[in-house]
């Protein structure tokens, strides 16, 4: 601190200062009052009022109008000087609140109940809510459907046509994108899966022969007849 | 090492007299912040008023050695540290003495001096580098940071991801999960007894003519041998069962002949 | 995040974004990513790396080029815009300090050997404990190092390839920050204690009793070269 004597605190803030020997010092020029209450109001953890200012300042300044230049400086910028009850603060500028955001994106697995769920859409769709849950043998969580409507992977399609006129779920563009596929109609077969080697069979497949072809086959025509309605609307 | 293992003060303090004491206080007051030998050194070595590196280290090891032998006769205990450099100063101070043995190896005193010389200096320097440093403008007296920090609002935004396999998967699992019951069967290409009977029992009504057992295998198990073994010989059970009920009756002309059947009338009918 | 949908990162971020799309969106300009940079380096008392403003900022900023901007539209004001390591922080003037009585945290006063610790890690990082040691004379006790390491005024850097594999102590940005340095490079005479030679850790080896004598003479070697290291970056 010993290097800023021109401004140094003891001069004028000496105990018992004479009013007389004060007016020996000229009150900063307005320039320098306003760097002054520049830097208070950014250290301040709370508003500053003209007065607290006016007392911290050296004898002689006008915190009030350097204020006005102060406030005047930066209109427009990132950073205001605002009004808050009786006394002043810094702000950042309301429009860019969103800076004071830190986003990170976190990958997660989805958990396996939304993902059959969502297979069971993509290969059955248009289905209802009981449909889905009559081919996983299971309830389906609210939680599930929002999760995937959320994610914008699967949307409501046409209601059935049906008693109670159920909604059906099908999936979206945003799905297939993920998936990088052109139409829900690419999705391979049951017959294709096995061939590929992807059911998970515990048996040895030569002793469930057939089951998959005939699936498959029903799979295939549903699924097309799904496609149909979902690429009409 | 810290000051207080230097002199143990307090316990020793005990068994003195206060004259004593008082002198070991003098004492410890002298070397309280001496925090090494080379601390110690360095502030005798400023003692003589001499550049560092023009000192005399020989007037310097004498002067160290003077004050590790006050100290032990104020019977204060003395770090190790004290000791060895005594012991070291004490060997430097010969070397210096002695004309050097030119058969000897290793550094000669002088070089030794002059490293001794070194490590004092470059003490001197460090320590004129904290004190520059700490005259610095420093963060929360000279200048400060912002008093109300705004807080980033951690925004965690939570992507999930699955692959097109892990969606075949899950439809795979929940498609073959029928097939996991035990004891699976080849229902398909098996015609049971009971489907038979259910069946034969819905036509002999009409049979009232010899027919081939053949006729009554159902629509499309005739082709495939597999199947139709399978629904011949479930029709063929079937058909004893119904004889052995006395719905119908059975013939065959001939071994490996058809086996034919009519319906049998009268007893109940 | 609704006001500035045009440059939102939702928009550009979805799978498989196509170059040309990219194209459409604009980064704000210049005056506007000042104003960004100004408001984000305004909210944080911490400093914030340049990677970091980027990613807080609108695609397609220049954080670098803003922060050339706000420096020198600052300069001379009652806030600095400083440079801190990597990192950027706004600091009021060290000339108004007097207006700050106030707002003065009393700091833990440092013992000596904390000072000269601290000292000797700054001029000669990296450094061993066994080398500390050897320039002080004396044995560095824990309580030192832990203050150190507790204010985050140096922390561990990277083992020295030697036997034994010390760890090395280097300062940290915490440290930069606090002492206005914007890298180790800056202190006070390193330059003058340089060319004097006093940084060098030479030192003939098995001759010096005490502390640490025979360690350091193993890094000697090394430390020379973990200094080139740091001070040529």
């Amino acid at each position: 601190m010993a290097e800023h004597d021109e401004n140094s605190p003891e001069t004028v803030a000496q105990p018992g200062p004479d009013p007389h020997e004060q007016s020996l010092f000229e009150a900063p020029v307005m320039a320098e009052q306003e760097r002054m209450v520049e830097a208070i109001l950014f250290a301040s953890t709370e508003p500053v009022s003209v007065k607290e200012l006016n007392d911290r300042m050296p004898h002689g300044c006008d915190a009030a109008e350097a204020l006005v230049h102060l406030r005047k400086r930066y209109e427009g910028r990132g950073v205001r000087v605002v009004k808050v009850g009786d006394a002043w603060a810094m702000r950042t500028a309301p429009d860019l609140g969103f800076l004071m955001q830190k986003e990170t994106v976190e990958t997660r697995k989805l958990s396996r109940a939304a993902i059959e769920t969502l297979a069971i859409i993509a290969y059955h769709q248009p289905v209802t809510r009981a449909e889905i849950e009559e081919i996983r043998g299971v309830a389906v969580s609210r939680g599930t459907v929002d999760q995937l409507l959320e994610m914008e992977w699967i949307r409501f399609g046409r209601r059935r046509m049906t008693p109670g006129r159920p909604v059906t779920f099908v999936v979206t563009q945003e799905f297939l994108d993920h998936f990088g596929l052109e139409s829900a109609r690419d999705l391979p077969g049951l017959k294709e899966l096995r061939a590929a080697g992807l059911l998970d069979n515990r048996l040895p497949s030569g002793m469930i022969p057939g089951v998959g072809a005939s699936d498959g086959a029903d799979e295939d025509s549903d699924a097309l007849e799904g496609q149909t309605e979902l690429f009409e609307d | 090492m810290s000051d207080d293992d230097l002199f143990q003060t307090a316990e020793t303090g005990q068994e003195m007299s206060v004259a004593e004491r008082l002198a070991a206080e003098a004492l410890i007051v002298d070397v309280d912040g001496f925090e090494g030998p080379l601390d110690l050194l360095l502030t005798l070595g400023r003692t003589q008023k001499v550049d560092l590196r023009k000192i005399s280290i020989l007037h310097l090891a004498q002067q160290y050695l003077a004050f590790v032998e006050r100290a032990k006769a104020l019977r204060l205990e003395l770090a190790a540290d004290y000791l060895v450099m005594a012991a070291w100063l004490a060997f430097l101070k010969s070397r210096l003495l002695l004309p050097p043995d030119p058969t000897e190896e290793g550094p000669s005193g002088e070089e030794l001096a002059a490293h001794l010389a070194f490590q004092l200096e470059r003490l001197q320097a460090m320590r004129d580098a904290a004190a520059r440093l700490m005259a610095r403008d420093q963060r929360g007296r000279d200048f400060f940071v912002r008093g109300l920090p705004e807080t980033v609002e951690r925004v965690r935004k939570i992507t999930y991801s699955a692959t097109l396999l892990e969606l075949m998967q899950a439809y795979s699992r929940i498609r073959t999960r029928d097939e996991f019951r035990p004891f699976v069967m080849d229902r398909d290409s098996v015609f049971t007894m009971e489907e038979a009977l259910g069946r034969m029992r819905g036509l002999i009504g009409f049979a009232g003519k010899w027919t081939d057992l053949e006729t009554y295998l159902p629509d499309g198990w005739s082709a495939d041998p597999v199947r139709r073994r399978s629904a011949t010989a479930a029709t063929f059970a079937a058909s004893l069962e119904l004889a052995k009920e006395g719905k119908v009756e059975l013939r065959q002309s001939d071994t490996f002949a058809p086996i034919q059947l009519r319906k049998r009338e009268g007893r109940d009918g």
